[in-house]
């Protein structure tokens, strides 16, 4: 079989033997459930409940604001308990709302389309898609009506469906995969109607051989194609899979669909699956509970809004003394600060790893081993980036096409120097886009 | 005063000093440094024509020596003027032969521009005096890192092969031709 | 054999120099171009050495720089402050250095000492970069102490202390507002010099969380608001605000606050008087609420 | 306040990092010299011992005193400063004086390396800096070569039989025209710079880092693809004048500087393509410098001159952001 | 730098100062970076370094003067080949000086005197200075930039002589023991001993702002 | 053949800048940026060549014609002078947009010694005209070759930990410094 | 020397024809140098941008001068001239030998030089016309600008 791949790029340690095997299980509801009201790209939510209110599962507590951005639900019937700040897995403190479930099971969901899923308009499959609040599960969180109606201008021909996985350790895509693939096409059929596109990719990483087998089967009468890719770092970048898969470039600062792609993640079109045929908003979702650190790593159905520790205590605890504790992968994963912070929309992964798992060195010069030149998959000069960053010289940064970086850390993994060039790179954004807004000023 | 007009007197003045200036100058400096070169020239003869008491500058075709004479007027010596390349720039020698230019009486190293401690030291008695009564039959050879043997030979500049065998190779050159004029 | 010499150099020298004259005299009258006069008049206060050391390509250049504002009169090395002082005059540049009415202030009392760190921070040692993953003190308000402030200061006008927080020297501050643009958690202000009391604690966060990881934070328990009769303070989003707008020190609740976040600022040299003036005043008024 | 005793870590992603290190490049670097350096002992005794350590311990406390001094971090544990000491010595020759050595070092360390700012910013390559300095203050000594297995005195480095010197192989055709066979020229059996003369080994070791990619092979290759083209033409044209391009790649130090010294991480152009430009333009200025210049020998300088090239060569070589027109 | 009073009851204390900031506040070579060519060549000892000082300081005083007197009738465009060609005339003067009374040092210093003529110290503190400064401080900034100047160059080639040729102006200091560094002659030398005379400048002046600080 | 012999040694074994110490104060001050080395070397290159081809036309038919070499310094200064000044006011009538990307250089070149020292060694040396022309060519070239590289070096620089006292003007000198080791390979 | 162009400009795509574009851009500091494109008033100018990838009427694009203009203008200006120099003292040898025009030593020969050397400023004023009317003097779209939400990575 052919396989698809890419230029450059690296191959950490994958892992994931420590979960792959692992079927999905369902998660216990906690004592408290934290629904903060930013869980997307965008505005954030307006809350639509006050302290006191009961709420039932799946009813909308949090109001879309804009075009950009998704409305939030209650995974649970309870009671609201709180509306006020609360730890967020961005790091800043962020206002959510509080429930405390009851444990009745009292059901809110949208209408079910069920059976007229095939006659259903693409407008009316849209509206759906927005108040059942999805947004891209593969990381960045998009609101997935926003992707899913591209301007004129831009004709989509194809869509991709992401089920790569490329970060180590995760392997939540990968059983949802295994586990659902009818639902799975379902969902990617749909999207492709929202768009009126015809043809549609799944795309899976080598490394998943049992489930290329599921979704070519499953796909086997239809029209979407199954394509399997190289298992290396980072296949599973929008830009990079596409140039993987169809040889298209993805124009800098701008988006799959300048040349007519949308990318979703596997897990997304589970998601409009369950909201367009079931009527079910985003209230739940995979999780892989992994690291050396934690006792029985696996893979939960997690409702959104459990704090993180209780989802600990399911798996068994952690043994010995974690060191870091990442939502998300390895290698592009956020470090947290402590285990009070909620399961949110964009959660894919909690990884909770020992001491010896990561290595933490002071970082040295760079020696120019040009290692992260190698690797890079945009082509930048990461080393360059990172000496620029550090003589905190922004406007050469965006002149060495800093803002095309993707931030997947194939540099920072591979520099012997142990740079952080990732968040060189992240603070020369940060730096550029303060410059930019006070010039706008 | 248009400003033109200015512009044009005014450099043009300066200029006229400044030549009148400097021909004044000249014209008290000159002799003395006339005097400085001639002195110079008479001293580096004399030094590698012993026993030259005068000299008479002579011309043949394009070549420029001295013919040296002692005191009882008959000729000790030839001297003669010659360049060529060393290692980074021109060297200029001047070179004291016997009359029928068999043998070398002395020479001197006039100008060069070799590298200082290596080159350079072809300015240094030490090699210099090696080629006081040189035989220049059939031609002036060196040799490294040994002490010369035959009479035609010297012994080169440890380090400085390069600049070592330039000089002797403008010498060279230079007896050959001039033998072939005279 | 001299007088020939002279002439001849005269003749030389004064046929080359006319020949050449007239060769820019034409092309003065042919060939000029007008230029901003200001390039022209700072030509002239130039050195005209063209010796580049300005960074420039020559005092052309810098000359037609400093017209675009795109480098400051101090460039020219050759010309030293009389040119300096000459190019200030012709380009209407105002002194920098003057002593504007803004001074900046900390407002974090957070140090090392009084504020609770619960995680391990590594990566660059700046504060932007440490704030991208949030710092390590526990508060997400407070001072991450890596002194970006201080270092985008020209005037070496902010320092770190001992305790990790940045100190401002006010005699030193230009109120040029760099660090207050440099720092990530946006809590250095820029205050008007004779404003005497501030609040020293920028943190939202609530109360009881506060009081948990630090000593010295605005806990929001509204004893300020409550007790002061100018009015001046209000605790929003659980930190004491002071409206500077009424004219007077909040000077009681300074004594009222109980974890000793509102406290009267150090006066500026120069202002001592002013400072003396407004304590004054704000106690008059109080007491004359009181009575 | 005290620290929360289960803190957790924070930094940015990546959280894993490959196991590759400075310190592990750099000390692969020394072990892969250990052979070439043995055999050099083997040819000229124990004085190339003694120059080793006293080379590496002066380079080692020069970069200790100014790390010092510029109170930076402690940078010793990379092991940079010991592969810039055993370089050193190895481009050397072998009757070098013990002071000199010395004054190479700190000349390696301190103005080749730390007055940029130390390990990788430097512009040239330290070792050679030492070695070009060294040859510019002692022109006498840094042309002296000595016959191997004459032995030289444990001590003062002098030769102890009489036969004082030899000429390189590339002085001798230089100069005087006389050839060597490829075999003494492969195995090192002939005259020249401590560490320079055993092709075989030095290419052994310089197999593994590159297999280890911590030799970017496009360097070494295209520097002698180039050296040896160039000096088979000019062969052709005049076989008496000109040695053939065998001769060229194991003469002299083209390999000690193609392998280890040209393809010095910090020194060497970023880009795959900068890496071909950078080493053909050494090739080309070594053969230039070989059969036109005023020295028998033009790597040290090729590589030196190309080292100033780097940064040109870097800007020029920029590859092609992902999704855009041209260069960053 | 020295406050500029415009009155003339200072002018005693600014007279001074306009001559005394050439040695270090506007040390030509280390604070302008002027000049550099001459010192960088000529400096291979110390005696060749004082007799380019000196030539400097007489063609800078010369010209300092004379264009200082006719700063006022000469025409914006012409202003440089006329005061370039009162340099070159004392430049000239000099140089004839030279070869008639010091021939081997005019030799030494090979085409550097000529080089003076455009010496950018010279036409540089004509244009800076001596065009718009009245004569006596013209000539006092000229004597102090030309001794800074001086200064300068005995000390480099001091440097130079001493390690290059174990001599100081001559004379034998650092014993046979010591092994001659050539490099110290030649061009590299030079540039790094200029450098590092910079670097010990600046660092010099970073130590002193400290402990005026504290 | 002698011709370029002229030509290789004026660019690389007697590099004006590196060897011969000519031009410096322009070459430490401008060479910070590529772009500006290149222009502001092929600025140079020009006005040298042109100085060398005028003052080989003075020195011959004035100078050594009525034997007043003596004026050799003052001739030689007043025309590279007045040349510079119109070369600049001529090009920007013939080209303003060439001019208002380059032009900017010439001024700086009038004070550099480089071109005084070129007509000094051209007259020196009694180079025929075209020898002379080559010489100019070379020695300009020669002098973009070293401000490429040391602006090149330069824009590296600024990203790396140079010592504080050495920023600047220092450490230029000292990469100077070390490119002239490199060039004496040439030799 | 191949840096992306340093200025890069803002503007709207007005006419699509083959691999060019017609940008409308407004005239800032940064263009008052250069006179590469025309000017339809004294705020806004239309030029003419090469382009690589697909642009549609209407959309925001980044223009920017190709890199190497500056260094390509250099070698016009400066070595063009000097071309013309050598050429015209070679031309002037071969007239003096075939007319055998008898001037001492290379006089002759070095003021055909001169005078060629100034000729050679004549096509570099034509070059310099031609470039401010021709406006397709390498300016390239460099950039499209997303008009309606931000990357969501
Ligand atoms: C470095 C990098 C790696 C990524 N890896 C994956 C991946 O393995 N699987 C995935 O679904 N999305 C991955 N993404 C996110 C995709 O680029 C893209 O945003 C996503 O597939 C879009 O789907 P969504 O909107 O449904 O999340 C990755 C992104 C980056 C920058
Ligand atoms: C800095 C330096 C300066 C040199 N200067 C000279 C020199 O002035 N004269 C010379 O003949 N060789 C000079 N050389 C060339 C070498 O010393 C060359 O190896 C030597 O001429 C070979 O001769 P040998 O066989 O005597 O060692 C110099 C080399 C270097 C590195
Ligand atoms: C001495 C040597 C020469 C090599 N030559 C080549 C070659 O000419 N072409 C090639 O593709 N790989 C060559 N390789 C293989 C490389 O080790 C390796 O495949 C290559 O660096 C991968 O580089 P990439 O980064 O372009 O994928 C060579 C390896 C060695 C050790
Ligand atoms: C393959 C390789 C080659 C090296 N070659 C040299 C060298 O030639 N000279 C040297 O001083 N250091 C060398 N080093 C060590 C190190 O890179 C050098 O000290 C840095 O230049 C210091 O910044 C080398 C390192 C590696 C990995
Ligand atoms: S520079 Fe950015 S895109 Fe390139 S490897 Fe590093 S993180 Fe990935
Ligand atoms: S991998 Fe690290 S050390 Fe190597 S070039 Fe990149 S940043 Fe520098
Ligand atoms: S940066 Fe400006 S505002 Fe801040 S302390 Fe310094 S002078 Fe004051
Ligand atoms: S005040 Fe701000 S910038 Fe200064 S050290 Fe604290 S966090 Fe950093
Ligand atoms: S002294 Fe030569 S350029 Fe300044």
């Amino acid at each position: 079989m052919k396989l698809f791949t890419f230029k450059q790029g690296v191959h950490p340690p994958y892992k994931k033997e420590l979960s792959k095997d692992k079927p999905i299980q369902k998660a216990g509801i906690p004592e408290k459930i934290v629904i903060p009201l930013v869980q997307h790209i965008g505005a954030p939510c307006k809350p639509d409940v006050v302290v006191g209110d009961a709420v039932k599962e799946g009813q909308m507590i949090g109001k879309a604001r804009g075009f950009v951005s998704a409305p939030v639900h209650s995974p649970v019937s309870g009671k609201v308990k709180r509306i006020e700040k609360a730890p967020h897995p961005l790091g800043q403190d962020i206002l959510a709302v509080i429930i405390q479930p009851n444990g009745n099971g009292e059901m809110a969901y949208m209408e079910p389309m069920g059976e007229k899923i095939n006659k259903l308009d693409p407008t009316s499959m849209l509206s759906h898609i927005l108040n059942a609040g999805i947004v891209g599960l593969g990381g960045a969180a998009f609101p997935a009506h926003v992707k899913f109606s591209p301007p004129r201008g831009k004709p989509i021909n194809t869509l991709i469906i992401n089920g790569c996985e490329c970060e180590p350790y995760l392997a939540a895509d990968h059983r949802l995969m295994l586990e659902h693939p009818d639902d799975l096409l379902l969902g990617a059929h749909m999207i492709g109607k929202v768009l009126g596109v015809k043809n549609i990719i799944i795309a899976i990483e080598s490394n998943k051989p049992d489930a290329i087998k599921t979704i070519d089967h499953a796909a086997a009468h239809g029209e979407i194609v199954c394509m399997v890719t190289e298992t290396k770092y980072p296949q599973g970048a929008e830009k990079v899979l596409i140039k993987a898969l169809l040889n298209r470039e993805v124009p800098s600062g701008g988006l799959p669909m300048d040349v007519g792609v949308v990318v979703s993640n596997v897990g997304t079109a589970l998601a409009v699956c369950e909201a367009v045929r079931d009527g079910k908003p985003l209230i739940e979702r995979v999780v892989t509970i992994t690291g050396n650190a934690v006792k029985y790593s696996g893979n939960y159905l997690v409702k959104i809004g459990t704090p993180v520790i209780n989802l600990i205590e399911q798996a068994g605890g952690t043994t010995g003394t974690p060191g870091k504790f990442i939502m998300g992968g390895p290698m592009m994963g956020i470090a947290q600060s402590s285990f009070d912070v909620p399961v949110i929309k964009g959660t894919s992964g909690i990884l909770i790893l020992k001491k010896e798992d990561y290595m933490e060195e002071e970082h040295r010069p760079c020696i120019k081993c040009s290692f992260c030149v190698q690797s890079c998959p945009i082509s930048l000069l990461p080393s360059t980036l990172s000496l620029i960053a550090e003589a905190k010289k922004w406007g050469l940064a965006e002149k060495y096409g800093v803002n095309d970086c993707i931030e997947c850390g194939s540099c920072a993994y591979v520099c012997p120097s142990k740079r952080p060039i990732v968040q060189f790179i992240k603070t020369a954004k940060l730096k550029l886009q303060e410059i930019k807004a006070r010039e706008k000023k | 005063m248009s400003n033109s007009v200015k512009m044009i007197l005014i450099l043009t003045l300066i200029a006229c000093i400044s030549g009148g200036v400097l021909s004044l100058v000249y014209m008290i400096s000159s002799p003395l440094i006339e005097a400085n070169m001639l002195d110079e020239q008479r001293k580096s003869i004399f030094l590698v024509v012993p026993g030259a008491e005068s000299y008479e500058e002579k011309m043949k075709e394009d070549i420029t020596y001295f013919e040296c004479k002692d005191t009882s007027g008959s000729t000790v010596g030839i001297a003669l003027p010659v360049q060529g390349n060393g290692y980074q720039g021109v060297i200029k020698l001047m070179v004291g032969l016997t009359p029928d230019l068999s043998r070398i009486t002395g020479i001197k190293v006039l100008e060069q521009v070799e590298t200082p401690g290596l080159g350079g030291r072809i300015s240094e008695d030490k090699f210099q005096d090696q080629f006081k009564d040189v035989s220049t039959k059939p031609a002036v050879e060196y040799v490294k890192n040994q002490e010369p043997e035959k009479d035609t030979e010297i012994r080169a500049v440890t380090g400085a092969t390069i600049s070592s065998r330039s000089v002797v190779a403008i010498i060279n050159k230079n007896i050959q031709r001039l033998s072939s004029v005279l | 054999m001299g007088g020939v010499i002279i002439l001849i150099s005269l003749a030389s020298m004064g046929g080359l120099g006319l020949a050449l004259v007239l060769m820019l005299v034409v092309a003065d009258k042919k060939l000029s171009v007008k230029e901003d006069p200001r390039v022209e008049k700072a030509l002239e206060i130039l050195p005209g050495a063209n010796c580049g050391a300005c960074g420039f390509a020559g005092c052309g250049a810098f000359a037609a720089a400093l017209v675009e504002e795109k480098s400051t009169v101090s460039g020219c090395k050759p010309g030293g402050n009389e040119t300096v002082q000459k190019l200030t005059d012709l380009l209407g540049i105002e002194e920098t250095e003057s002593i504007s009415p803004k001074v900046a202030r900390v407002f974090c009392s957070g140090g090392i000492k009084e504020t609770v760190k619960d995680k391990v921070y590594i990566g660059i040692e700046t504060c932007i970069s440490a704030h991208l993953v949030g710092g390590e003190k526990a508060c997400l308000y407070s001072c991450i102490g890596f002194g970006d402030c201080c270092e985008v200061c020209q005037f070496d006008a902010i320092y770190m202390d001992d305790n990790g927080l940045p100190v401002v020297d006010l005699a030193k501050c230009t109120g040029c507002g760099e660090c207050v643009r440099a720092c990530s958690r946006n809590i250095i202000g820029l205050t008007d010099y004779d404003e005497v009391v501030h609040v020293y604690c920028s943190s939202h966060g609530k109360g009881a969380v506060t009081k948990k990881i630090c000593k010295t934070g605005c806990i929001a328990c509204k004893l300020c608001e409550k007790d002061d009769d100018t009015g001046a303070v209000k605790v929003i989003d659980n930190l004491a605000v002071i409206d500077y707008g009424v004219n007077k020190a909040p000077v009681e609740s300074v004594n009222r606050c109980p974890t000793k976040v509102i406290r009267v600022s150090a006066p500026a040299p120069g202002y001592e008087n002013m400072f003396e003036a407004k304590i004054k005043q704000s106690q008059k008024a109080v007491e004359e609420k009181k009575t | 306040m005290e620290n929360n005793k289960q803190a957790l870590v924070l930094s940015t992603s990546p959280h894993i990092k490959n196991n590759e290190s400075v310190p592990k490049i750099m000390f692969s670097v020394i072990l892969t010299l250990i052979p070439a350096a043995a055999f050099s002992v083997y040819q000229f005794g124990l004085y190339i011992l003694l120059l080793c350590v006293v080379s590496v311990a002066t380079c080692i406390v020069s970069e200790y005193v100014v790390v010092r001094l510029r109170k930076r971090p402690f940078t010793l544990t990379d092991y940079s400063a010991v592969v810039t000491g055993i370089l050193l010595v190895m481009v050397l020759p072998p009757g070098f004086p013990v002071y000199g050595v010395i004054l190479g070092a700190v000349v390696a360390i301190v103005i080749g390396k730390q007055i940029f700012g130390g390990i990788g910013y430097n512009i040239f390559n330290p070792a050679l800096i030492g070695r070009a300095f060294l040859a510019a203050t002692y022109p006498v000594f840094i042309s002296k070569w000595i016959q191997p297995r004459i032995g030289i005195d444990a001590l003062t480095g002098t030769a102890v039989a009489d036969a004082l010197s030899s000429a390189t192989p590339l002085a001798s055709m230089k100069f005087d025209g006389i050839g060597t066979p490829f075999i003494s020229l492969f195995f090192g059996t002939t005259g020249g710079s401590i560490g320079e003369t055993s092709a075989f080994l030095i290419i052994l070791g310089s197999l593994y880092l590159i297999s280890k990619k911590y030799i970017k092979w496009r360097i070494p290759a295209s520097i002698f693809v180039t050296v040896f083209i160039l000096g088979q033409i000019f062969h052709y044209i005049k076989p008496d004048q000109y040695p053939g391009g065998v001769f060229h790649l194991f003469a002299g130090g083209l390999m000690m500087g193609g392998l280890y010294m040209a393809t010095d991480m910090v020194t060497s152009p970023l880009t795959k393509k900068g890496c071909v430009i950078f080493g053909a333009a050494i090739g080309f200025l070594v053969i230039v410098i070989r059969l036109f210049g005023g020295l028998p020998e033009g790597v040290m300088y090729a590589i030196l001159f190309m080292n100033a090239f780097v940064p040109v060569i870097n800007r020029a070589t920029k590859p092609k952001i992902f999704g855009t027109w041209g260069p960053a | 730098m020295a406050k500029i009073d415009r009155g003339d009851t200072n002018a005693k204390r600014r007279g001074f100062s306009e001559f005394a900031k050439g040695f270090w506040k506007e040390n030509p070579i280390l604070v302008m970076l002027l000049g550099l060519c001459p010192t960088l060549a000529v400096t291979t000892s110390a005696i060749n370094g004082l007799t380019m000082g000196l030539a400097v300081v007489f063609v800078l005083t010369g010209s300092s003067l004379i264009i200082s007197v006719i700063r006022n009738i000469v025409p914006k465009q012409v202003r440089i080949p006329t005061f370039i060609v009162i340099i070159a005339t004392f430049v000239t003067m000099v140089d004839l000086f030279l070869k008639a009374f010091f021939l081997d040092l005019s030799k030494a210093l090979g085409p550097f005197i000529p080089l003076i003529v455009v010496n950018c110290i010279i036409l540089g503190r004509a244009e800076a200075f001596a065009s718009k400064n009245k004569v006596w401080f013209s000539l006092l900034d000229a004597l102090g930039v030309s001794f800074g100047f001086t200064v300068t160059l005995v000390v480099l080639g001091g440097i130079r002589e001493l390690l290059g040729m174990r001599t100081f102006f001559g004379m034998n200091v650092l014993g046979e023991g010591f092994e001659p560094w050539i490099v110290m002659l030649l061009p590299p030398g030079a540039f790094i001993t200029l450098g590092f005379m910079l670097g010990a400048k600046n660092l010099i002046d970073i130590r002193m702002k400290e402990r005026k600080r504290g | 053949m002698e011709v370029i012999l002229i030509f290789i040694s004026a660019v690389l074994v007697n590099n004006f800048v590196l060897s011969y110490f000519l031009g410096i104060c322009p070459f430490i001050g401008v060479s910070d940026k590529i772009e500006s080395a290149v222009s502001m070397g092929f600025a140079v290159t020009f006005v040298l060549t042109l100085a060398a081809a005028i003052t080989w036309l003075i020195n011959r038919y004035i100078l050594i014609a009525f034997n007043v070499t003596f004026l050799e310094y003052v001739s030689f200064i007043i025309v590279i002078a007045s040349l510079v000044q119109f070369v600049e006011m001529f090009i920007r009538k013939t080209s303003k947009t060439l001019y208002d990307a380059l032009g900017i250089y010439l001024p700086l070149i009038t004070t550099n010694c480089a071109i005084l020292g070129l007509a000094l060694f051209g007259a020196l040396r009694e180079y025929s005209f075209i020898q002379n022309i080559v010489f100019g060519i070379g020695a300009g070239i020669g002098y973009t070759l070293a401000l490429v590289i040391m602006s090149g070096i330069r824009e590296e620089l600024d990203l790396a930990d140079v010592p504080e006292p050495l920023k600047g003007a220092a450490i230029t000198m000292i990469i100077a410094g070390l490119l002239a080791l490199a060039f004496m390979g040439f030799a | 020397m191949f840096i992306k162009g340093i200025s890069g400009e803002e503007g709207e795509v007005v006419a699509v024809h083959g691999n060019k574009a017609a940008v409308k851009i407004k005239a800032n500091k940064s263009c008052k140098k250069c006179h590469l494109c025309k000017r339809i008033s004294s705020t806004e100018m239309i030029v003419d941008a090469f382009t690589e990838r697909p642009v549609s009427k209407g959309e925001r694009v980044v223009i920017a001068v190709r890199p190497g203009t500056i260094v390509k203008s250099a070698v016009i200006l400066y070595i063009l001239p000097l071309i013309g120099l050598i050429i015209g003292y070679y031309f002037g040898k071969f007239i003096s030998a075939f007319f055998h025009i008898r001037v001492k030593g290379e006089l002759f020969p070095a003021c055909i030089a001169l005078i060629f050397l100034f000729l050679s400023f004549i096509p570099i004023h034509i070059y310099d016309r031609k470039k401010q009317n021709d406006s397709r003097f390498r300016v390239f779209i460099t950039d499209n600008i997303p008009k309606n939400i931000s990357n969501p990575d």
